[in-house]
């Protein structure tokens, strides 16, 4: 469990050529980078560079309409949710997107639903391996819930938690998966340092406890240098660059593009 | 947060309490109960009112005039079902134990009630009148021990309208090639007289055309465009509600010679006619019984329940179809009460002496003069095989005002209609393990 | 008796999963059920026939809707429908297979009941919302049409009337016009205790989550994971077979005989009535709005005579249901989230009592 | 073989052979899907401005036309009866906010649904009541002779029926897309929260809207009240209405009006030449099968707003 996983491996997930467009809109255009697995990948940009959909394309919620996905050496034009989710895929997502209605530890429960395979008569009665399934489930999902620090909110329906702490619920949600590739859209968005810290250090963990691959869009450029490996940089649909944090600070289309927008 | 303590207190004390009023103190011991099931209420309130108006006016005038049935004071419950099967048997179970003895008998007045109500009645030993409604089957006497659907039923009734045009057209051999559509409620009730009419068309040679409305019937322009195409020499009608008033407008409106257009007897009443305005004008519908307000057991009614102000008697409907029908189903029961007491005594009387009273009733001419009805309706006489005795009908004819009568009393093909009663309370017999009584 | 939870500790996940951990609920739960298993001793059969039977079976058939509706968030409108095919089903089951024992017939029509639900369940993979409340409309009306025209269903019964058959278990009635009320009572709660049990239990596990998610959102939830397709149908299969044993005792318990008016959409607005006032997204709250919504009116029809109060039956009626909407209205400015929302805050200030805070 | 030809190809042969019936037959599904855009405009306007699924439109009809025509009993002119009832319903708009709405704000949709459940039961007792139970004959002189066109035959009414509601929703759409107060209460409909922050008052605007209801209800009742006398099954028509919301969409005007022509047209072909092979009565289930079909290719309805969803 403990042992240092953090040597970047071969590819994980490769994007090639894949250009989406909504009614004329060209939202990606032609993007091609791949993840390794192990490492921490961001992918930044200026607001509307194509970063969210990027995400939405690798776990299936948007179809592109050219270019492939090869995950896990199978290439697909594009994917389908399902079939992400089955295959180690799990994302949180900008705009929280918690169950509002359950509480906390059934949120983090839903995220082990692949796993879970009583049918519903054995549920209905509640007996034997429907039993023994919830709790070996509920076993694995407190081991979460104490990795993030979350005890005292375990009953607590989701709705009514501050923001800072259902962005952890959602990240228990995607952990809970076990994923093997973990995408997180703006993980410390709207949080206060403090907050930002936990979470960083949440995700260095779960990279380095158990050696999942991360691929995060994030905008605190101080975050993107201090925990990624490698960053990719999109503007307009397009990708700008690709490389270790160094060489893309170093890069003046990134200047100009990025940066430079940001300062001005 | 407080008031919400006290909203969940306040709704299970209401729930605690919602059947502790059920059980109403007992009447006094000399007296008759009879439970009434009315719908002053709901989408069929307009019939609903005048017959229950009927049912009590004619009680109260027992009460008044003779001081009740030889003596024996009646004493009568309403509760409102909304013409609702659910509400019906929530009434049921609520009345039928009320009295010293027990519900005397019940007139459900809806072909739903009454189909829930028949498998109870020999369990709970109360018989049922279903006058001119309800399960036609029932006329048999042998199965259907505890339930009377005398004068006539839905099955005799389709067997004089053909019996009917018949005579209009002149004679039963006229009716080959003839067509003839019914426009029927699409329910129970509305559906009781195809199969007669069906048997009727093989035998006699006319074209039948089957033509089902939907509950509530507010919208009849399809079922209409099919009769301006069809052009139907007849059309028999078994509406209901606010079907009825829309038929009469919509057959107006497509310019039906209204003189060929028949209601049954739950089609025919003064609120069928009176929303349709002139276009109603010649409709005609059957009928057991006359209308208006012109007979004795009327003038009777107005003097003694209201006191002689005859505009009250009028807002309470006195003299229309449906209040008159009342008049007389009320009749019924308490001539059947009369009976049974002659066997039983002068006594208050519970429901198992009462089916015994319906089942030997025999009303006779001289009987209804005495009562101030001479020629309001036919006399009949009931007996332990035939719960229905098959009575003839007669048409009446709206003319912008009132109904008159336009034919004779005609007879029922009771040769084509008991053996089907007959086969049909077979079925019902075999399929519920009823053994029929010898008669 | 003290509510507290206090010295109450769990030492295992699976006490912890019980339905009711804390130790005062579940003594109370099991003497609310041994109670309601006495009370054929002391109530009237006017309390049984009347009030409680219809009570409880239009406790089942919420919690149907309600497992449909609250928990998988698709609204219906199609519950008189799916009770129909239950009616109809056990009615034609049992008269084909008189020796079977019915109750299995009202179970073998329940199954029916969820093949339909699930064949007019496959529109809400596209539809949302209200407008998929209206689409099951079309279940309503098509599925009381049917049994209305073709003969089949009702063993060409000319006025297309289906009565419940005797029939009977270990020897006593328990339908037909000689069963008795305690009997039906009996029969109809053990189904309600049952299925009840069984639905929480399916609420609280896997597929009440990926229900719930499907619920509060559709889209998150796919991208864990969970199949939209398979799961909303589960839930219109699963609701559609309470809907339809609740329909099959409708008939057979309860009414006795029926044609299609006993189940037209005034029945289904009614249970949705029951879900909504009660809770929607609680099995609790589908008993408690039943009751609401079979007994407020009951006890509004008795009350005044009962102080002494008498009226024309007809303003009676009108009253009553002028009383009855704003009790509704009235309930949901003070509790929207419904009576087992309310029935929660109650338990939570008893907690703490008598210390407010 | 047999029955695939009775189904799909003699209703065809029987179309094209009576051509003048045929026309008779989609003409009156024309006025009758037009009636039944009528009521269904009611519900338009409450759903579109303030997003309540509005169950009370049906008795709101009822009311209507029953205070109408209770007034015009107690010898109350037609035009004065009129503008009594128009003012009942704005009224009944008031209280309905002051009372329930005000209090409602911000709950869910279906919570506000049940409301106007609660807000039916209320209405239909109290117009009860007030006017009685008994069918009540509505006559405020719209004529009604059927004459024939060409061997089609034509009435008075139906005519006069659909030419008030083409009338009504022409001024509801200019109404909605020409004027300040229209733009606003589509503004409303878009985003509670944003029209509000742009100085909107959601009170006005609800108050607004479920008086033009209750007109429309009032103009609806009308014409059905005409037709069958007012009673208490007059709130049923909204049964008849609710196909036709979902399939023009529950936020469109003119959807209205096309959902009508759509399901009146539809459900007449298909009773007169479908109907007899099935044993009639079809209706009903047809016109919500209808509308499910269009569903299935548009969920939001003809004229609805697209869904969009996103993450």
């Amino acid at each position: 469990m403990t042992q240092k996983a953090r040597q970047i491996g071969d590819t994980l997930l490769k994007v090639e050529g894949v250009s989406l467009t909504f009614g004329g809109v060209k939202a990606l255009t032609d993007v091609s980078f791949e993840i390794r697995e192990h490492e921490v990948l961001a992918i930044i940009g200026p607001n509307g560079a194509g970063k969210s959909s990027m995400l939405n394309v690798i776990n299936g919620f948007y179809h592109p309409q050219e270019g492939a996905i090869t995950y896990k050496g199978e290439t697909r034009k594009q994917m389908r949710p399902y079939a992400a989710a089955k295959s180690g895929i799990a994302r949180t997502f900008q705009n929280i997107a918690l169950f509002k209605g359950m509480s906390t530890l059934d949120n983090i429960m839903t995220g082990r639903l692949l796993k879970m395979h009583c049918n519903f008569l054995l549920q209905a009665l509640y007996l034997g391996p429907a039993r023994e399934e919830e709790l070996r489930h509920r076993a694995s999902v407190e081991h979460i819930i104490d990795f993030l620090e979350i005890q005292s909110i375990r009953r607590t329906p989701v709705g009514r938690l501050p923001y800072g702490l259902q962005k952890r619920v959602e990240l228990g949600r995607a952990l809970a998966a076990e994923p093997d590739l973990l995408l997180l859209d703006e993980p410390m968005a709207g949080m206060n340092v403090e907050e930002k810290e936990d979470m960083c250090r949440f995700i260095l963990d779960v990279n380095d406890e158990f050696g999942t691959t991360i691929a995060l869009i994030e905008h605190d450029m101080s975050v993107v240098m201090d925990i990624s490996d490698r960053v990719v940089v999109l503007d307009y649909g397009r990708k700008i660059a690709d490389g270790s944090p160094d060489e893309v600070r170093a890069n003046p289309e990134v200047i100009e593009a990025y940066l430079g927008i940001r300062h001005n | 947060m407080n008031i919400k303590t006290l909203m969940l207190a306040a709704v299970g004390g209401m729930v605690g309490l919602s059947g502790v009023a059920a059980t109403s103190p007992a009447l006094a011991d000399g007296e008759h109960f009879i439970p009434m099931l009315v719908y002053r209420t709901g989408p069929y309130a307009p019939s609903g009112i005048p017959i229950a108006n009927g049912f009590r006016d004619y009680y109260t005038l027992i009460n008044a005039r003779d001081g009740g049935v030889n003596g024996i004071k009646i004493a009568f419950e309403e509760c409102e079902t909304e013409y609702n099967t659910k509400l019906g048997v929530e009434c049921y179970e609520k009345l039928k134990n009320n009295g010293a003895h027990g519900a005397a008998l019940f007139n459900p007045f809806s072909t739903g009630i009454t189909y829930q109500l028949i498998p109870k009645a020999p369990v709970d030993k109360i018989p049922i009148l279903s006058m001119g409604y309800g399960r036609t089957a029932a006329a048999d006497g042998r199965v259907f021990e505890w339930v009377f659907n005398f004068p006539t039923t839905y099955w005799s009734q389709a067997s004089a309208f053909i019996n009917y045009v018949a005579q209009q057209e002149g004679g039963l051999d006229k009716l080959k090639g003839l067509k003839i559509a019914h426009v029927y409620h699409n329910s129970a009730y509305g559906k009781e007289a195809n199969p007669t009419l069906e048997v009727l068309a093989e035998k006699y040679g006319y074209d039948l055309t089957l033509l089902a409305v939907d509950h509530p019937g507010q919208e009849q322009k399809a079922t209409w465009l099919q009769i301006r195409r069809l052009k139907p020499d007849w059309i028999f009608m078994s509406g209901w509600g606010v079907m009825n008033q829309v038929a009469v407008k919509e057959a107006a409106g497509i310019r039906y010679p209204m003189d060929h257009f028949v209601g049954n007897w739950w089609s025919g009443s003064d609120a069928d006619v009176i929303p349709a305005g002139k276009g109603a004008i010649g409709y005609k519908s059957a009928t057991f019984h006359y209308a208006g307000a012109g007979f004795k057991v009327h003038d009777d009614i107005i003097k003694y329940v209201y006191g002689g102000d005859e505009a009250k008697a009028k807002e309470n409907n006195i003299g229309e179809v449906l209040y008159n029908r009342a008049v007389i189903n009320a009749m019924f029961s308490v001539e059947a009460i009369r009976t049974a007491q002659g066997k039983f005594g002068n006594k208050a009387l519970g429901g198992e002496q009462v089916r015994w009273g319906l089942e030997n009733l025999d009303l006779t001419e001289a009987r209804l003069k005495e009562l101030g009805m001479e020629g309001f309706t036919r006399p009949f006489k009931v007996s332990c095989a035939d719960h229905e005795t098959g009575g003839p009908i007669i048409i009446q004819q709206w003319d912008g005002k009132q109904w008159s009568m336009v034919s004779d009393w005609i007879p029922t093909m009771r040769d084509v209609v008991r053996p089907m009663i007959e086969a049909a309370a077979a079925a019902y017999a075999k399929e519920n393990n009823i053994t029929p009584r010898d008669c | 008796m003290i509510y507290r939870e206090a010295g109450q500790f769990k030492t295992s996940y699976g006490a912890d999963q019980m339905i009711f951990p804390i130790l005062q609920d579940r003594i109370f739960v099991i003497l609310a059920v041994v109670a309601a298993y006495l009370v054929p001793l002391i109530a009237n059969e006017y309390w049984l026939q009347a009030v409680l039977i219809p009570f409880l079976i239009l406790s089942l058939a919420a919690i149907g809707l309600n497992l449909l509706t609250g928990y998988a968030g698709q609204l219906s409108l199609g519950t008189g429908g799916f009770m129909a095919v239950g009616g109809y089903m056990t009615y034609k089951i049992t008269t084909a297979f008189p020796d079977l024992n019915v109750l299995i017939a009202v179970l073998l029509a329940g199954l029916i009941a969820a093949l339909v639900g699930l064949v007019f369940g496959i529109p809400s993979l596209r539809i949302k919302g209200f407008y998929l409340a209206v689409a099951t409309l079309a279940a309503q009306f098509f599925i009381l049409w049917l049994f209305n025209k073709v003969g089949w269903f009702v063993n060409y019964s000319p006025s297309g009337t289906i009565t419940a058959p005797p029939r009977t278990l270990l020897g006593i009635m328990v339908t037909g016009p000689e069963a008795t009320a305690p009997v039906r009572y009996l029969i109809v709660l053990t189904f309600l205790a049952f299925f009840a049990l069984a639905a929480k239990n399916l609420v609280r596990g896997r597929i009440g989550r990926s229900w719930m998610a499907i619920r509060d959102m559709d889209i998150a939830a796919e991208i864990i994971g969970i199949r939209p397709y398979q799961t909303k149908l589960l839930a219109f299969a699963i609701s559609s077979f309470y809907c339809g044993v609740a329909g099959g005792l409708y008939v057979f318990c309860y009414l006795g005989s029926a044609e299609t008016e006993a189940f037209d959409i005034a029945l289904s607005f009614s249970v949705l009535f029951m879900i909504i006032i009660g809770g929607l997204g609680s099995i609790l709250g589908s008993i408690l709005g039943a009751a609401f919504i079979t007994m407020v009116p009951i006890f509004l029809t008795n009350a005044p005579p009962l102080i002494g109060l008498s009226m024309p039956i007809d303003l009676q009626k009108h009253i009553e249901v002028m009383l009855f909407g704003s009790l509704i209205v009235f309930f949901l400015i003070v509790e929207p989230r419904g009576i087992a929302r309310l029935w929660q805050i109650a338990k939570e200030k008893f907690r703490l009592w008598p210390f407010p805070y | 073989m047999e029955i695939l030809y009775a189904f799909f190809v003699a209703p065809f042969v029987d179309m094209a052979s009576d051509p003048i019936f045929f026309s008779e037959v989609v003409i009156g599904g024309v006025l009758t899907g037009i009636m039944y855009s009528l009521v269904a405009l009611g519900f338009v306007l409450i759903f579109k401005a303030s997003g309540v699924f509005n169950f009370s439109q049906g008795v709101m009809v009822l009311f209507a036309a029953l205070t109408l025509v209770g007034l015009m009993e107690h010898g109350v002119p037609v035009w004065l009866a009129l503008i009594l009832t128009v003012m009942v319903m704005i009224a009944l708009a008031f209280a309905v906010e002051w009372i329930m709405l005000r209090r409602l704000v911000n709950q869910e949709e279906i919570v506000l649904f049940m409301s106007t459940i609660g807000l039916s039961f209320v209405l239909q007792g109290f117009g009860e009541t007030v006017w009685g139970s008994n069918v009540k004959l509505l006559d405020v002189g719209i004529p009604n002779e059927s004459f024939e066109v060409g061997g089609i035959l034509l009435n008075e009414f139906d005519l006069f029926a659909a030419a008030s509601g083409a009338l009504m929703v022409t001024v509801l759409a200019v109404f909605f897309h020409y004027t300040r107060m229209g733009r606003a209460l589509r503004a409303v409909a878009d985003d509670h929260q944003a029209a509000l922050a742009v100085g909107i008052p959601l009170k006005t605007i609800w108050i607004m809207v479920w008086s033009v209801a209750g007109m429309v209800g009032l103009v609806a009742g009308i014409m059905w009240g005409a037709k069958s006398g007012v009673q208490f099954s007059l709130s049923l028509i909204a049964l008849k209405a609710l196909p036709v919301l979902i399939l023009g969409g529950f936020t469109s005007v003119p959807g209205a009006i096309v959902g009508g022509l759509i399901i009146g047209v539809g459900e007449k072909i298909a009773e007169i030449y479908w109907g007899p092979l099935v044993g009639g009565a079809i209706e009903n289930w047809f016109a919500y099968m209808l509308a499910l079909v269009f569903l299935l290719f548009r969920p939001q309805g003809l004229f609805g707003e697209k869904i969009i969803e996103r993450v």
